[in-house]
């Protein structure tokens, strides 16, 4: 418990989450500080391009174990089965509608790779390894949750008669499965794996050096687009919707420690899947849901996935969820 | 100059919907039309604007549709199956072209 | 598909006062705008351009805005009190709507 | 509020034509007009949209221009001149404007 | 004499003077050169981002000395006064009308970052070091010079009934003091303070190496709105204009050179004051004056103070400053 | 022969041909992945800024040797005439109009920069030295081609009457010479020839270390950009055109390889004048074009030189054209 407060401490003034926090702030404080939108999408890019790109050199370096199609499956099985979870835990817990609580549970089972690059630092800053492939666990579990949640809101709902049409359906399918921030991240994975450290080294310092810097400006506006939110959706956020937010990450990284002691990762590895299980889509979902369930409310989704379980990953999750697998992996 | 009277129709409507739409507008036989950015804006479901979006979920687009007058009702009919369950906003105008032969 | 006559107000104004204009929408009781982006223009003040603008202060945001008829004259004095001392282009048109409770 | 008739003119025209055209409007004795940036659109020459154009030569731009009825005629012989080899539409709108000595 | 005149042929023959030049000229030629909004946004807040932490790094590095009250408090003073000053002198030299006259004395009352940015770079080519928390000096700066603008404006103008109602009036002061450049500015200090050098190692290689380079690329973006600003608002460049965009830099350096003296700054310290004292802004104060100003022309203040008195400091201003706090301090 | 297959394998494995190989598929596939548009001119402005410094540098510590003006001549003289055998071939080969066929000719006497800069990265890799000032040679031969392309329309086309009055020709010709890029290019080559070691000392971990990374994130947008050209273009591909677009730059590297020998460059100069001659325009032409020539049909000449020549320069020519010079030159 010592090590939670004080790997929490230590992760609390680290410029990454003082970043944040500044965004925050001048957001709440109506502070007129912006990221221009081509900015903040192509820091987006560069993050994707770089974490797959080292995911894959790592991979290449480190050979393909057997462990690797087990952890696709366990991500797989993991964004596929917690919108469940989400759904039920939020059809109990709050007031919210079928469509609203689907589009919010289809959230969770998808993941945030802010979130999982958070938590590569905190790894790198402790000095623990991690298995690389965990890059590509990470774009393979963006998707399947959207399905759920979809599936969920045709089974339970009433309402919608038949709301997308079958082209559009296809077409859906397809846009989320290539959808660009997936596209992206595998596709770097399998350069860096195909090219290994020769292409490393051709640009690390592109790659790299500046990452950390870079992440922080990302957070920045981060910080910036959830206190706005915060701002301007604090009328939806009742105190169900809150504590959903702050038990469904914890309860989504318990998945994920047992699905990382089934497949065998190490204390690196089970600490980034169970990030993943914890943490919530805020780029590739909320996108799908506006086209799929047009009828949930992107405001409530937006603000619990940004404004709420974001940043308590951020601060107390990852330490805590590092405890754990350091208690069970150690 | 010569001109001929025909109707340019205006549509805001969320960023994701926006191929949708396009391909709606692609099949009801219209000739053409522009997309514009949106920068921010307001209505029912509360206010935003664009910049740090890190998802384009938010943000919306505006399509400028010139259409000759009786192609309209076809077009509006094609557009509402889209629009209707989003949010979004129509407007039509009377407006003269010229070269009426591309429309 | 009915429609309904509404108007739709167009003003052309320096970025720096967006915020104050919409809140003056805002409360003299138009039900929604859009922002647009502008790149450039040419009027009274001479010719300007956005691209490598280092200060917001020189760009313009279009800003449009549909709604009744009856509510015109009010919202119009409404942004005059704003657009009076600033640059800025006002045009008001003639458009059709649909789902007329909204406006 | 005292309102004058006026003519709204929209050119959405390819971009690297955008300065010659506004240099004929300037000629053309216009007061004013504003450019607005395009994302997209489809026509004739088929479906384009702006992200990750190398080069310019691909977007297109839209321009407004608000102008008294009587100068009409003489601005779109003016651009027409432009227009005519290049692809890009033009429409036109009747419009109110408040302040008509401005146009 | 000598030495200034080494010093600013050197500084001439810098990539950063060179890529301004460079703008200038292109963009006197017409060519169709330009650096997209969305990017000429980003490099400054990159810039501001950077510079702020940096200067927070040093602060926390070599302790909170009395002096950086002493700091803080002489450049509100000078950020005060120097708009009455300036506001006096365009009164007597030139033509122009109190608003006009007004606006542009709150522009030189205010600092430009990137002339102090400049100033820094000078400092370390030459090995001197200076304070770290003249940045957030720089940041206090910013902002008094507004408010005595105004008031000049509303004091000697007969024209403006009541320009700014009070709720305008609460909200533009708000708008001023929360302004994105000078929330981004004191948040990295304060969080280069708190994270200190560990801070500082994470993010150097995006803070600290490719600085430079950028600085390039937006100076050229600087020098192309400069000489834009200088090709279309020649008209308004009348010769007593001139003189006060050429004099006034100098006379805001001496008043800077008397409160580093009063505070006892080291050379470094009393270059940077008379820096941020002499240059004028272009970025924030602008935006002001259009929301709250708007008789005053913005042609006249953003030529003078873009096109006129920052290549004079860039190439002569900063330089000459130097070999007079080298006098007065070695 | 086998050092061709090798070094063509190399190239094809290298993170830069890989990553425009995944823009194409992605854009194929029709996955919603795109670079922001003001991303992508940033970061060619930025290639621009680099590779014109960095040739600067070069010249200044090798000296201008009398060969620079010889590479000068050459280059303008093949961008002049290279149009005239394209014209030739296309009318021969392909039933395009007068008009479109001078249109793609101007392309291919023109150059690609980034094509360029693939083959510097192949010579480095190789360890390979070349003469800093082709950079010089690249920026010269955009411009001549344009004209001798209006040249060929105005003389062998029948309907244009006059198609640009006199005004708007000398504004044509302006804009030719002042375009953006051209600029850009030239000024930061003066300015790394002026500041020499100390100015890229200064500058260094921007354009060096970062620049085959930034270059990577560059060509997945140009892949992106050919792959949406290839998929909406497919109709006008006909067999004579693609013929056409491998064949040109073959003979183009063959007229560029003639220069060379006359001039007497080095074999990594020989190969960079010949990547020129064999690279075809897609910036700076088309949009010539757009102007010039409205009535040519640019999406033949943007998916020829994009989708068609580009991507086989960057895979086959280059180490060809490298295989070749060494063969001739060693
Ligand atoms: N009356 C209106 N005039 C212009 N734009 C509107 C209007 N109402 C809504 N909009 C636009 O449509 C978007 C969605 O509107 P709503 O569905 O009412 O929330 C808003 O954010 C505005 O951009
Ligand atoms: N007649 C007009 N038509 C369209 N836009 C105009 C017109 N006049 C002015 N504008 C726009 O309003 C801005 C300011 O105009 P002005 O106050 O006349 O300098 C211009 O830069 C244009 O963007
Ligand atoms: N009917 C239309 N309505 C609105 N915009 C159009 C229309 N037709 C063409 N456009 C715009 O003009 C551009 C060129 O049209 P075209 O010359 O028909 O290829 C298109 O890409 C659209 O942006
Ligand atoms: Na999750
Ligand atoms: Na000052
Ligand atoms: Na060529």
């Amino acid at each position: 418990m010592d090590t939670v407060l004080t790997l929490a401490a230590d992760n609390l003034l680290s410029p990454l989450i003082l970043f944040f926090a500044l965004g925050v702030l001048a957001a709440l404080a109506r502070s007129d500080l912006t990221i221009p939108e081509a900015a903040a999408k192509t820091l987006s890019l560069y993050l994707l391009f770089a974490i797959g790109f080292k995911g894959g050199v790592s991979v290449s370096g480190h050979g393909v174990d057997g462990d690797l199609v087990a952890s696709m499956l366990a991500g797989t099985v993991l964004s596929f089965s917690l919108p469940f979870v989400a759904f039920a835990m939020l059809r109990v817990t709050t007031g919210l509608s079928v469509v609203d609580a689907a589009a919010v549970a289809g959230h969770y089972g998808s993941i945030s790779i802010v979130t999982f690059v958070a938590a590569t630092s905190v790894l790198e800053s402790a000095g623990i390894a991690s298995e690389g492939y965990l890059v590509a666990v990470a774009a393979i579990m963006e998707a399947p949750a959207i399905l759920s949640a979809l599936w969920i809101a045709a089974r339970f709902s009433a309402d919608t008669g038949n709301p997308v049409d079958a082209r559009d359906r296809q077409g859906l399918l397809r846009e989320i499965l290539l959808n660009g921030s997936i596209v992206l991240l595998i596709g770097s994975f399998l350069i860096g794996y195909i090219t290994g450290e020769d292409g490393l080294v051709e640009i690390e310092s592109f790659v790299v050096s500046p990452f950390k810097g870079v992440l922080c400006l990302f957070l920045l506006d981060m910080g910036l687009v959830a206190g706005r939110g915060l701002r301007s959706s604090a009328k939806h956020l009742r105190p169900g919707l809150i504590g959903f937010g702050l038990l469904m990450p914890v309860v989504g990284a318990g998945a994920g420690l047992l699905g990382a002691s089934l497949v065998g990762l190490s204390v690196g590895g089970t600490l980034l899947l169970m990030t993943l299980s914890a943490s919530a889509s805020y780029i590739a979902v909320p996108a799908a849901m506006r086209v799929a369930l047009p009828e949930a409310n992107p405001s409530i989704y937006l603000t619990m996935s940004l404004g709420i379980t974001f940043p308590f990953n951020l601060t107390v999750g990852i330490p805590l969820y590092l405890s754990v697998a350091r208690a069970v992996g150690g | 100059m010569h001109t001929t009277r025909a109707k340019r129709v205006e549509i805001i409507i969320e960023a994701p919907m926006e191929s949708r739409l396009t391909n709606v507008l692609d099949r009801s036989g219209v000739t053409g039309y522009t997309v514009l950015p949106v920068l921010g804006g307001s209505g029912q479901s509360g206010r935003w604007t664009r910049e740090g979006q890190v998802s384009s979920a938010g943000g919306m687009v505006a399509i400028v549709c010139i259409l000759r007058t009786e192609r309209l009702d076809a077009m509006l009919d094609a557009v509402f199956d889209v629009v209707e369950r989003h949010i979004g906003v129509v407007s039509i105008t009377d407006c003269d072209v010229v070269r009426a032969e591309r429309f």
